[in-house]
């Protein structure tokens, strides 16, 4: 069975500067560069990345929505075309920032009734309060207008149009960033459940490794712009290939005085886009450095579930 | 003295007086705040109408430029101050001996001394002035002022002949008294390459420049080595100001020694001056009237015309233009003048007015009214504005910058005539009728009669009143030369127009008949 | 007064406060007990809207004009912070206590120079200008901020994040306080940078020898870095005690609750996530019950008609629970 | 900050190129003989033929373009179509008596203004505060000549307290000349500055940073001048930019109303007098100086506030 | 052109609130109060001017310069014209040109910010230089430029307000484009499959209407002092119309022999300059605050 989504050697840059940088030619910065994925049906997948790794910039231009892509994105086993129409009503965008996603002057039934409007579908009778069920929320809201919804109201309000014209992909950028932790779960739990009673494919953005490891089948952890590694959720945190995936993993916060011992630690700080270093883009920071490292890049190694980019992987033991 | 030909006078040469007797002023003594500091004999603040353009008695330009050019020059003769006669006087000259017609003797005043390195005046300076302007190389507007004069001849160092063409009497009245009777150094001029403008390569009257401050001042400080009369201010200061009204403000704030005011404001200050100054109004020989462009093509039928006229009530513009100070003219030659009219041949009638209108076929008229931009006129304009649209008429304003007006209906000055229509105007007088009367001529048409009115009794009549000399007869011709004017319906003759000047407490002008000051013989009170 | 080593540095006992609103009354802090001990690390939890941050106002004398306190004392070194005149505030404020920001990115002034900065805030010293930038240069390099010397002309846009952050650390322990608060300082920072972080505190706390009031919504924060911790609901310290002791046997519900939802405190992964129904209570007009008592499981009468008191509970010092002694909550999703 | 010096400095040039652009299109806009629209219906044929010359009338639009700009940017702005005299000579003469009373307008305004804002911000809701709102509201709307009228009717006309006209000689008495047409010009600009920098003081008291100055215990008095005021007064630089430019035209009223000399009179009359080139050249130096009083505020910004040497303007 | 302020980006998407108690707090504040009702007296002034007595043209020169008494309210003018009438009749046309300038300066100003805003960066670029350079002329000076070719008219003084404030609205629209084009919500609809038209009509301009409206609002005061000033200047409307600069402007003329004139045509500018602003603020201070930098 063909893959729902899958990615091939993406590369996504955005345009810079002024007139002065297209003299230079250097008018575009590349952040995202050589990603492959697939991602099936009903599956969830995890993005992981700090600040500026380029999962935002992926996953959008995954939904179409900027970036100037290069490479290869097939749907449902047909190439996708990022600026038709169709890709609006397969593939289902949630943002960040839930309150500030949603057009300020109106209502939530009138919100909730705009993507039929844009795709000029026939409303169906009654869709409204059948959304709002669907998220968990009371018909009542349908009155209210985006400021007058907690951060967690409108995150459902956000799903249930991400929802209305049944997309087959949803994409969730950081779909618990600002909320308490005893919210963030009822968000986490809607968005699963949906995905298996709607049989979604889900694709989650996210510098919170904690709720991946609960929640996402598979997992990629992206470093400037790249996939360093790749595989699915379980063997991944048990083994952790990439030391810049072992060391997000030990960046976890803990009682045990003892566990914080085998903590690693990264050198310096993310390199800019602009410079990408040479060789490993990660030997600037990465505790065994070599000098293979600092010349030439690793190619793709694949381990059972896992794959990964690394001249030297990490024992199996190091994060035990 | 009366002028006996007309031709002679350029269009320069009237915009410059019609300017400098219509609006500028000027007024000497030291003010108690500033000027005593630093000169003894004291500083006099004077309005001028408008910044000084050019001071070369072959191409200035404007009335303030003749009055500071007074104040720098010695003239040849000089008009008589203080007095109700227009007497000229030798000033630069010692004498004039009217040898025949064409042949006039004269003498200079000896030790007259031209600024810088250029010594004493003499006959030969005379002989380069004169000729200069006379000279159609030199393309001096003035070349009329001396349209007739053959040569001069040198005679001594002092003393020469001019020899004319033929008889010329406005030498005395408007040649010598004037700019264009100025002597100066040819040396001087040549230094300067042929001509100058705003810098004079030299001086030799009773004031010389000390500083000019484009549109702000020109300060004039007193000449030691002028003997000719006695000069009284050490220092005058000449501010360029064009609304009189702002002027009036300015005398009254004390800023201005001398000023003349506004028209409109002669009533009030007539019966008060203020700061204790002194006011002083001259006669009304100026007239003021109302042209129609009879070439215009929305003017071209004369019952349109001669409706504006039966549609405006003369008496309620002059009223509300000169606020009282000023009655209803029936013509253009001020009461006391041979060919005075009386009274007009029609009336005010807009039932008349209107049905002359219907007949023509232009039930509703539109027509620009140009006009200057004072207080006086937009007050003028707008009476006549509503006494036409009360018979259909529909009148714009146009308002213009008075040297921007003066050029409105003149056909050298590009294609504007064609399109001017009503225009209020005013022209300056000499006490005689064949002033008033020199610019309707045909030969004028497209340079001062804008009108474009043209008559040939008129003509004819003109001619044969500046050789009438029975009064009776001339005055009877003038008469009749009125009412061609008012026939054609190409005028509303409005009014005469009075001068009135402001003078500070301590500061004794001096004043021609007309009204118009000479600063340098300006005294204290 | 004399102060000896066993004396808390900070002591908040009874402290009410609240906001005057258009809408009436705001209780944001009732009857809050608090105290920290030298040298110790205490961790402060609560979600949004716990009062957290008003508290951490309180504290430093640093309350918008609508804040209000009823009753209740904040006594610090002996003194009441709450009847001290601002002038007699300031004489505190960046010397005997410090403060840390949250957001690195405007806590800083935008126009001057880090270096500028840092010898402004030493205006209490005696030092020459020379010694003062000296000490920031120390200081900086302290914090390991590479390259000090040169780095201290700069101003703070032209740092990253990670290292604003640093900065601000540097600052606010350069005098040496007795107490520094910590006002979420990491929360703006990736997981990386927020365990170096914590690292560098801990380890400047430890040479300095202060107190820290460590306030976050992030509970493995506490874990890792505070040697005690407080639980704060909707305006009250539910909970408080050492902090391995309360994340071994939590007492109250809440922080039962609290605990259980976190991902992180979750060893095995489980798809469906557990989470507290039910929103914070209205605090303009709170139940006379407990705070708690509307999404508390447990909630019975006594709770929603009484206030509970302080109870020593398990290991923890202080439970502000009707039922302290009652069996864990049994979580599931 | 070279960069960004740069990228201003072309902007501001960009800017007066486009207004002379613009100035070229309208005259060629306007129906009827371009040079008549140039040099306006006074313009002797001599000078008519001069210009149709210089500007290469016959040639084609693109070599007319080209002498346009390459004539006004070498600062002849042509000649006036009564004297023959330069405009830039003519502008220049008037230029400085239009300067001391935008000069001593920005006096008038900046004085009282920083100080009313400083005070109201720092005593924001007092009396004080709502009493100076009012006020700056009130001077704002109420346009300069309005003003100007009622300063000579009151204290020049009725009190004599002050010269009604002319600009004066000699420092005291050119400076008691100064005194109504600078507040009349001035006024206004007390309410803008005030207005802003109160707000803009608001501002930056309610930031992050303040808070932590206030946390290091620093006094009022230093974080109230050396951390709000200095960033709270950039904006009111670039109000200031905008005022100096807008009072340069807006003299026009002081000084007509003052008879006081200057460009405002000048291109009063010029305008009266249908005297295009002064009019255009007039339009030209006052947008050239206010686009480089407007450089010279963004520059000087950018010098104060490094943040701004850094944004990359879209 | 960056500057350390930019008074549109603060403008942008704040939340509505509910317009009854919002009019309630408006009415509340003192100063809109006063500006409301000094508003109301200059509208009721404008319509009332056709019930008086006096023709506001019709010249009478022999009882000019009256004092103020029972037949003249206010005096007469140097015609003798009705000074109170005049100034009734100058309200119409101040009001009728300044808001209809400003409408027709807020239409440009939307279009043109949104093409912008929303339009390719070369446009943009070109537009934004045009606006930069338009507000770069000084007001008075372009007015003046603008009339020497134009004549004086009303239409003259309505594009010179559309040419001056036109510029500034497009800008400010333009930033708050650029603002609200990156917003996240305006992305979720694009992420929904929204269309230029729908974003740009249903969620861009809402957002951006309110802050201008209230600006506009502010700026209609000065309006009305471009109308007077050009009227003062000669350049505005024609004799005899009446308009509050042209009375002015006699009222300079004629300052010695009565002070009315100067009343009757400085006055009312004052009235409604102050009663614009005070609303003006009145609305800002109501709806949104951060307006305040502007």
């Amino acid at each position: 069975m063909t893959p729902l989504l899958s990615v091939r050697n993406l590369d996504v840059s955005y345009p810079v500067g002024g007139l002065m940088a297209k003299l230079r030619g250097a008018d575009q910065l590349q952040i995202v560069a050589g990603v492959s994925f697939d991602l099936a049906r009903g599956e969830t997948m995890a993005l992981v990345g700090e600040s500026g790794s380029g999962k935002t910039t992926l996953a959008r231009a995954i939904a179409g929505l900027g970036g100037l892509v290069s490479g290869e994105i097939r749907f449902d086993g047909a190439p996708l075309n990022t600026s038709g129409r169709q890709i609006r009503r397969d593939i289902a965008f949630i943002f960040q920032d839930a309150v500030s996603s949603l057009s300020p002057r109106l209502t939530v039934r009138a919100l909730l009734r705009e993507p039929f409007a844009i795709h000029g579908i026939q409303y169906p009778e009654g869709e409204v309060e059948r959304l709002l069920r669907l998220v968990g929320l009371p018909a009542t809201i349908a009155e209210r207008r985006p400021h007058e919804l907690s951060g967690g109201q409108a995150r459902r309000v956000g799903v249930a149009r991400a929802l209305a014209l049944k997309p087959r992909l949803v994409i969730a950028d950081e779909p618990t960033a600002g909320l308490d932790v005893s919210v963030q779960s009822e968000v986490l739990n809607l968005l699963n459940d949906l995905r298996t009673r709607l049989g979604l494919s889900l694709l989650i953005i996210t510098h919170n490794l904690n709720i991946v490891r609960h929640i996402a089948d598979r997992m990629a952890i992206m470093y400037l712009g790249r996939f360093v590694e790749t595989g699915d959720t379980a063997p991944v945190f048990a083994h952790p290939h990439h030391p810049y995936t072992a060391a997000l993993l030990s960046a976890n916060p803990i009682i045990d005085p003892e566990a914080r011992k085998t903590r690693l630690y990264l050198k310096g700080e993310v390199p800019g886009l602009v410079r990408r270093p040479k060789g490993c883009e990660f030997h600037s920071r990465c505790p065994f450095v070599q000098d293979l490292c600092r010349s030439t890049p690793p190619s793709l190694r694949e381990d059972g579930p896992v794959s990964y980019t690394c001249h030297f992987p990490m024992e199996a033991s190091v994060n035990a | 003295m009366t002028v006996k030909e007309m031709t002679g006078v350029s269009r320069r040469g009237f915009i410059a007086s019609s300017l400098a007797l219509g609006a500028a002023g000027l007024a000497l003594r030291g003010h108690p705040a500033l000027a005593q500091v630093s000169t003894e004999g004291g500083r006099l603040r004077a309005r001028l109408y408008a910044d000084i353009s050019n001071l070369d008695p072959a191409f200035w330009t404007s009335g303030s430029d003749a009055l500071v050019m007074e104040c720098i020059f010695a003239f040849a003769m000089q008009f008589e101050t203080g007095t109700s006669e227009f007497n000229a006087l030798p000033l630069a000259l010692k004498a004039l001996n009217v040898i025949d017609d064409t042949h006039i003797g004269f003498e200079l005043n000896e030790g007259i001394l031209y600024s810088g390195e250029y010594g004493e005046m003499t006959a030969e300076d005379a002989k380069f002035s004169w000729e200069r302007i006379a000279d159609p190389a030199v393309q001096s507007p003035y070349a009329a002022d001396w349209a007739q004069l053959d040569h001069v001849e040198v005679t001594g160092r002092y003393s020469g002949t001019i020899v004319l063409k033929s008889p010329f009497a406005p030498l005395f009245t408007t040649t010598l008294p004037a700019t264009s009777g100025i002597i100066l150094p040819k040396a001087a001029i040549e230094a300067a390459g042929g001509q100058f403008s705003t810098e004079p390569p030299v001086t030799s009257g009773p004031y010389r420049i000390r500083e000019w401050q484009p549109r702000t001042r020109v300060v004039l400080e007193k000449n030691p080595d002028f003997k000719l009369f006695d000069v009284v201010f050490d220092e005058l200061v000449l501010i360029p100001i064009e609304d009189p009204k702002t002027a009036e403000l300015g005398f009254e704030a004390g800023d201005l020694d001398h000023a003349q005011t506004s028209i409109s404001s002669i009533p009030r200050f007539a019966a008060a001056a203020p700061n204790g100054g002194r006011f002083d109004e001259f006669t009304a020989l100026n007239y003021y009237w109302l042209g129609m462009n009879e070439a215009n093509a929305d003017l071209t039928d004369q019952k349109v015309r001669r409706a504006i006229q039966h549609g405006i009530a003369r008496d309620a513009v002059v009223e509300a233009a000169y606020l009282g100070a000023a009655s209803p003219a029936a013509g253009i030659i001020a009461p006391g003048l041979a060919g005075h009219r009386a009274e007009n041949t029609y009336n005010y009638d807009p039932d008349l007015a209107r049905s002359l209108l219907a007949e023509a076929g232009v039930p509703d008229l539109n027509v620009t009214l140009s006009i200057q931009q004072t207080a006086e006129d937009l007050a003028a304009a707008q009476i006549i504005q509503a006494l036409l649209a009360d018979i259909g008429v529909t009148v714009q304003i146009d308002q213009y910058e008075s040297g921007s007006f003066w050029s409105l209906g003149i056909e050298a000055d590009g294609d504007q005539w064609k399109s001017l229509q009503l225009f209020l105007f005013s022209f300056t007088m000499q006490p005689d009728p064949s002033w008033a009367t020199a610019w309707f001529t045909s030969e004028q048409v497209g340079v001062w009669n804008w009108q474009r009115f043209s008559n040939e009794e008129f003509d004819r009549l003109n001619q044969e009143a500046s050789t009438e000399l029975d009064t009776e007869k001339r005055g009877a011709m003038y008469i009749r030369m009125q009412e061609l004017m008012e026939e054609s319906g190409d005028f509303v003759f409005l009014t005469f127009e009075p001068i009135g000047t402001l003078t500070a407490a301590g500061v004794m002008p001096a004043m021609r008949p007309d009204g118009w000051p000479i600063l340098s013989r300006f005294t204290k009170a | 007064m004399s102060l000896d080593a066993s004396d808390p540095v900070l002591t908040v006992s009874g402290l009410t406060l609240s906001y005057d609103i258009p809408a009436g009354e705001l209780k944001a802090l009732r009857d809050v007990n608090l105290s920290i001990g030298k040298g110790e690390i205490v961790g402060l939890v609560g979600e949004s809207g716990s009062g957290k941050s008003t508290l951490m106002q309180a504290i430093l004398g640093l309350l918008p004009g609508a804040a209000q306190i009823r009753s209740g004392s904040i006594r610090f070194e002996g003194q009441d912070l709450t009847g001290l005149s601002a002038r007699q505030m300031r004489g505190l404020l960046g010397d005997r206590i410090s403060v840390v920001f949250q957001d690195p990115m405007t806590a800083l002034n935008p126009v001057l120079t880090i270096g500028r900065q840092m010898i402004d805030i030493q205006h209490r010293s005696k030092l020459s200008r020379r010694e003062k930038r000296a000490r920031a240069i120390e200081m900086l390099a302290r914090v390991r901020i590479p390259d000090p010397e040169s780095r201290i002309d700069r101003y703070p846009h032209e740092f990253s994040g990670g290292m604003r952050q640093r900065v601000a650390i540097a600052m606010a322990l350069m005098a040496k306080p007795a107490l520094l608060v910590a006002d979420e300082p990491t929360t703006a920072l990736d997981a990386t940078l927020e365990i170096a972080t914590i690292d560098l505190l801990r380890e400047l706390q430890s040479e300095i020898g202060c107190a820290v009031l460590f306030i976050t919504h992030h509970l493995g924060v506490v874990a890792e870095l505070c040697d005690r911790i407080d639980i704060m609901y909707a305006g009250e310290i539910v909970e408080s005690g050492a902090t391995g002791a309360v994340f071994q046997d939590p007492r109250h519900p809440y922080t039962q609750l609290l605990f259980g939802c976190d991902p992180a405190q979750i060893a095995e992964p489980m798809r469906h996530l557990p989470s507290i129904g039910g929103n914070l209570p209205d605090l303009t007009a709170p139940l006379p019950g407990c705070i708690f008592a509307s999404r508390c499981p447990r909630a019975d009468e006594t709770c929603t008609t009484g206030h509970p008191a302080d109870h020593k509970a398990g290991q923890s010092d202080l439970v502000r629970c009707h039922y302290p002694l009652a069996p864990r909550l049994e979580i599931s999703a | 900050m070279l960069s960004y010096l740069a990228r201003r400095i072309l902007l501001s040039v960009a800017v007066v190129l486009t207004v002379i652009a613009a100035l070229f299109a309208m005259m060629h806009a306007i129906p009827g003989d371009a040079v008549r629209t140039a040099l306006g219906p006074r313009a002797s044929e001599a000078m008519v033929e001069a210009y149709r010359v210089k500007m290469g009338l016959d040639q084609p639009v693109l070599v007319q373009i080209w002498r346009f700009f390459s004539t006004i940017l070498q600062g002849d702005l042509g000649s006036d179509a009564i004297s023959g005299v330069p405009v830039a000579r003519i502008i220049l003469a008037q230029l400085p008596d239009t300067l001391y009373l935008v000069a001593g307008a920005m006096v008038v305004a900046v004085v009282p203004g920083i100080w009313l804002g400083v005070m109201s911000a720092t005593h924001r809701g007092s009396l004080f505060d709502r009493v100076t709102s009012v006020l700056s509201v009130s001077v704002m709307a109420v346009p300069s000549f309005v003003i100007a009228i009622y300063l000579l009717l009151i204290f020049a006309i009725h009190l004599s307290w002050f010269p009604a006209i002319g600009a004066g000689e000699g420092f005291a008495d050119r400076l008691h000349r100064l005194v109504l047409p600078s507040v009349a010009l001035g006024l206004a600009w007390i309410g803008y500055i005030a207005r802003i920098l109160r707000a803009s003081m608001l501002e930056v008291m309610g930031e992050n940073h303040i808070r932590t100055a206030r946390a290091f215990g620093l006094s009022e008095r230093r974080i109230m001048f050396d951390y709000v005021l200095r960033i709270a007064l950039l904006p009111t630089i670039t109000v200031l930019g905008m005022g100096i430019g807008q009072m340069l035209s807006g003299a026009v009223f002081a000084e007509i109303v003052f008879g006081r000399p200057g460009i405002g009179k000048l291109v009063y009359d010029s305008i009266a007098a249908r005297n295009y080139p002064i009019v255009v050249g007039t339009l030209l130096v006052t947008t050239g100086f206010f686009v480089l009083v407007n450089l010279i505020a963004d520059l000087l910004i950018a010098f104060l506030d490094p943040r701004v040497r850094n944004v990359v303007s879209r | 052109m960056s500057s350390a302020v930019d008074p549109a980006t603060a403008a942008v998407v704040k939340k509505p609130r509910k317009a009854r108690g919002a009019m309630r707090r408006l009415v509340s504040d003192p100063l809109g109060a006063l500006g409301l009702g000094l508003i109301v007296v200059t509208v009721l002034a404008a319509l009332a001017a056709g019930l008086l007595p006096h023709d506001p043209v019709k010249l009478n020169p022999m009882v000019r310069f009256a004092a103020p008494g029972a037949e003249h309210w206010l005096g007469t003018d140097n015609l003798g014209r009705d000074l109170f009438t005049r100034m009734l009749y100058g309200a119409r046309i101040a009001l009728v040109i300044s808001i209809g300038a400003t409408v027709a300066s807020l239409l440009v100003g939307l279009l043109f910010g949104v093409l912008a805003g929303f339009g390719p960066r070369w446009l943009d670029s070109i537009l934004l230089l045009l606006m930069d350079a338009m507000k770069s002329v000084p007001t008075v000076m372009l007015a003046l430029v603008l009339i020497t070719w134009t004549g004086p008219s009303l239409w003259a003084v309505v594009l010179v307000v559309v040419l001056v404030n036109g510029p500034t609205y497009a800008r400010i629209v333009r930033t708050q484009v650029l603002a609200l084009r990156n917003a996240e919500f305006i992305e979720a609809e694009r992420a929904l499959g929204a269309g230029f038209l729908r974003v740009a009509s249903l969620h861009v301009v809402p957002n951006i209407i309110g802050p201008l409206l209230i600006l506009a609002a502010m700026d209609i005061p000065i309006v009305v002092g471009i109308e007077a000033g050009l009227s003062f200047l000669g350049l505005g409307v024609r004799p005899p119309t009446p308009s509050w600069g042209t009375i002015l402007f006699d009222g300079f003329s004629y300052i010695r022999d009565s002070i009315w004139m100067v009343v009757a045509g400085g006055l009312p500018i004052v009235i409604t300059a102050l009663g614009f602003t005070f609303l003006g603020e009145a609305l800002r201070d109501t709806f949104d605050p951060k307006l305040a930098k502007r």
